[in-house]
């Protein structure tokens, strides 16, 4: 599903924010990334949704090489990745069923599947009471789970979470990961970042560890 | 397994394609449309900002065209306006004068000649002139025969009528051709500078009409940039993400135009004094003519077509600079 | 001790304020100003649109407006514009006439006056007339005398005219008082309705200038909300905030008026063809006069007030609605 | 130094966020502030930045009554106060220089004394080598820590931070909280909202605990 062969990626400032990264996540896998603060996490994360092309090596998403893929084809493999981001990346002008909606919008979905979908969505991060509501009225872990519940309304086959509870407290935290568990169990693969390393030992799952670019550990 | 899954994902998805696929994309562009509309129509105040600037700027043209249209069709009714007057050579038999006459009131150029005979100029000056009957003392009449010759509405350019000034004086008949027409090359001279003043403004202003299209949008994009930003990440394409700031652009376009026409018509009420006065001067009966339907067309047209290419400018530029990074 | 700590630090934050209050309030002024003439330059293309369209807003009334003045001073040089002929009543006495002539001439609307006596209006008649000395045979002259005056230009407005006219018929000695200048008055109302029709350029054109820095600075405003709210958070006072942006209208404004001035010079340059056509049909050795350093000024100076009550307008409106949540 | 005397804050909506909260931090105090997600920690914080203002109830910072502050003494409050946000709040087209300079150049400070306590602040938060540099290229603990030199570069006597080891690695995490104690042991009050329940019961400090908007807990 997602397959990265010796990837590196330098920054126009001459930095290498990743060192010949190699490693396979198969359809159907979870797999938490960890490292410190700078590690190239993030990095990793924008080459699978093709947001950075890789400097050297290959990335293959879903069976599409990402650095040979067209401008005009990215659209379509995004569409088949739910990414939640650091700092939810809402809008601010729009209801939580309308950020919600806004991947089905662009698909051009008719009207009643979007409502359906989105009140599903948003029932399964807890938060269908709060759909008539502005993202600026939430506190910050209700939008957290607002852009989880973007994420995978569209029941993508891939789903990248970068720090998705890093603003969350403890139990949130874990209710949280227990729903990504629950959505790895019907085949989604999963790609999660995160610093929470207690936490993640304990959801026992397969972790890639960076450190200064260098994937330095795989495995549970 | 995990192959299998995503390729029934993958047909899936193109089979609703092809099935809805037109309906659809109509659907979406009416959607877009009025979404669009309803984004201006719900903040009036800056949509009024950029539409009556639109307006502004393309009323002026128009309105100039119109006041130089207005006036040409009253220059157009001016009686002896260009006047030429034959003085004829002495001692010409009264059928060649006579057949002289038709066939310059043959011509397509003229709209009428009268022959005044020398005897008959004679009668006149003895009645104006105060020298009576002692005129009479005289052996023969010095005055010539005289044509004065009217020139069609149609050619009474200068050009034209010093063309037909030149055919005139190489007849071996005329010894004079005289005409009085300074003051409509004035006119004329006048109205060119006019007609090319128009231009200049009209284009200056049709550009002006571009940029605060182009600007708008522009400025209206970078608002946005979160927004695009977001959709690009979650898979939107560029058509999707283009699309509502070419219709905003359209609308300001369509709107900008209406605009020009209501303040054409007002402007028209307030000048309609001034012309009213030009107008009775000339004694005609004329009464200004307004933009009409054809003309709030025109300007419906032109203000959709400057605010979508001024859109599209905007757009082309700058929506490509926002990239998720 | 939090107190006391507390307190220290205002009073030192108040001693130094007092102590260079004034010298760092011009240098901050100063700064920002150089500062959004930096930013302006930096995005050449962007500042570019909107400066353009306020030059072109500018450059049309101030345009038309140069047009017209110049068209008033060809018409004002026309000699013989507006020429009256006053035909005496027979048999007054030369001293008379003498004395009327002098005191016309003596007149300030007129500038000057020739007597043609019927006598001299006889040999001229002979000369031209073709009748030659077969008048000899009259008893006496039929023609009157006749004073031709030329009114001074300041006086030389219909209105004016006409009570002039007024004025010779009232005199016993005058006969007739003939004018031609029915042109004059066609032309005199024809520059009127250019005249309103360039103040009703000149509000719209006006009010777009207002709206076109208001909407542009509206806009730059949400573009920088985020930059805004953040300096809210850390303790910017509204003025601060607001300055940048005032300093920005001043700047568009003022390059706006420079554009307009460019534009103006180079339209000339263009429309100069046709208006060195109607000037020498005139035969006059006229030449048109641009702008000039006034010009500029004046330009400059409502290109600035315009701009600076357009970004006073939006900031007015804009930047209150702007506070962190 | 912060006083709450049954500070009540009702949104709009009706929900009340906080509940007739009392409690007073003392100048040169750190105190954390603990609760689940929309317990009401950032909506105290706000409260104490002016941001929002009571419902009912006084809350009294630096000896000024937030409620009755004028518009206009607002920005002369905040500059007391040093806020380093959840998401940053940075500015992404300035250097990180030029981010740090903003509360001074907002104060007028002299352009050579700006140069010297930006690079000193930076110094503090170990990024004295990035100032050049634009956020964008910064991981999110570096902008975080950009955040942090921004809040102390004036040397406020209050220091607000809301959740700022949110998206830091632990050993990061724990340097930062560090950073605090240092500017703390020169006399500056910090009230520091937090998740990391683990972290900040080892710091030792006096502890907050906000549950639905009440104080239900006070002390180490
Ligand atoms: N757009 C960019 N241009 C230049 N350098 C960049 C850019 N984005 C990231 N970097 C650099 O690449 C390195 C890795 O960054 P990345 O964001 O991947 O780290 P991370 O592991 O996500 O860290 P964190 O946990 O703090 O979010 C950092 O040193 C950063 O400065
Ligand atoms: N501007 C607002 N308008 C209406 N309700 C709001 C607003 N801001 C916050 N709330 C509500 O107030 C409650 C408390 O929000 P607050 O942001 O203070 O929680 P928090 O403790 O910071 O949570 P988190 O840890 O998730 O950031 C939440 O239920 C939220 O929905
Ligand atoms: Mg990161
Ligand atoms: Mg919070």
């Amino acid at each position: 599903m997602i397959q990265f062969d010796n990837a590196t990626k330098r920054y126009n400032e001459g930095y290498e924010a990743l060192s010949q990264v190699s490693f396979h996540i198969n359809p159907g896998e979870m797999v938490f990334l960890t490292g410190h603060s700078g590690a190239g996490k993030s990095t990793l994360l924008k080459l699978v949704a093709c947001i950075e092309k890789p400097t050297r090596g290959q990335v293959i998403v879903n069976g599409v090489n990402i650095g040979r893929l067209w401008k005009r084809s990215i659209p379509y493999l995004r569409r088949k990745i739910g990414i939640i981001f650091q700092n939810h990346q809402l809008l601010n002008d729009r209801t939580v069923f309308d950020n919600v909606a806004l991947p089905m919008i662009i698909q051009g979905v008719s009207h009643k599947e979007v409502g359906r979908r989105v009140r599903a969505a948003l029932d399964k991060v807890g938060l269908l009471s709060k759909e008539k509501l502005y993202p600026i009225t939430l506190s910050g872990g209700e939008q957290q789970r607002v852009g989880i519940a973007r994420a995978i309304v569209n029941k993508p086959p891939i789903i990248l979470a970068d720090e998705p509870t890093g603003n969350l407290d403890p139990d949130l935290s874990k209710e949280i990961m227990e729903l990504f568990q629950i959505f790895n169990q019907v085949g989604v693969s999963i790609l999660i970042a995160s610093h929470d390393i207690d936490l993640i030992t304990k959801m026992n799952h397969r972790i890639l560890t960076l450190e200064a670019g260098k994937l330095i550990r795989d495995g549970k | 397994m995990a192959e299998v899954h995503s390729k029934k994902k993958n047909n899936q998805i193109t089979h609703t394609s092809i099935k809805g696929k037109t309906i659809s994309y109509f659907i979406r562009h009416i959607q877009v449309f009025l979404f669009t509309l309803g984004t201006i129509c719900r903040s009036p105040f800056a949509s009024l900002m950029t539409t009556a600037v639109i307006g502004i700027a393309l009323a002026l043209p128009a309105g100039l065209h119109l006041i130089l249209k207005n006036f040409e069709a009253v220059t157009a009714n001016w009686d002896g306006a260009a006047q030429i007057s034959l003085f004829l050579k002495k001692d010409i038999s009264e059928e060649k004068v006579q057949k002289l006459t038709t066939d310059i009131a043959a011509m397509d150029e003229i709209e009428n000649v009268s022959y005044i005979s020398a005897d008959m100029a004679m009668e006149e000056f003895k009645k104006h002139s105060g020298f009576g009957s002692s005129l009479d003392a005289l052996d023969n009449n010095p005055l010539p025969d005289v044509l004065v010759i009217k020139p069609a509405i149609h050619s009474s350019s200068p050009e034209k009528i010093q063309r037909l000034m030149a055919k005139f004086r190489k007849n071996g008949m005329v010894d004079i051709a005289q005409l009085d027409m300074e003051w409509i090359k004035r006119l004329y001279s006048i109205m060119d500078v006019v007609r090319d003043g128009i231009w200049i403004a009209a284009a200056l202003l049709a550009v002006a009409v571009l940029l605060v299209v182009g600007n708008t949008i522009r400025l209206d994009i970078q608002n946005k940039k979160e927004e695009i930003l977001i959709n690009k990440l979650i898979g939107a394409t560029d058509v999707f993400i283009r699309r509502p700031f070419l219709y905003t652009g359209f609308w300001y376009g369509i709107i900008g135009g209406a605009i020009a026409f209501t303040l054409i018509t007002v402007s028209i009420f307030i000048l309609s004094d001034s012309i009213n006065n030009l107008s009775g001067l000339y004694g005609s009966s004329f009464t200004i003519s307004g933009l009409g339907i054809s003309g709030l067309f025109i300007l419906l047209i032109t203000g959709l077509g400057l605010g979508l290419s001024g859109s599209w400018i905007a757009v082309g530029r700058h929506l490509k600079q926002i990239e998720p990074s």
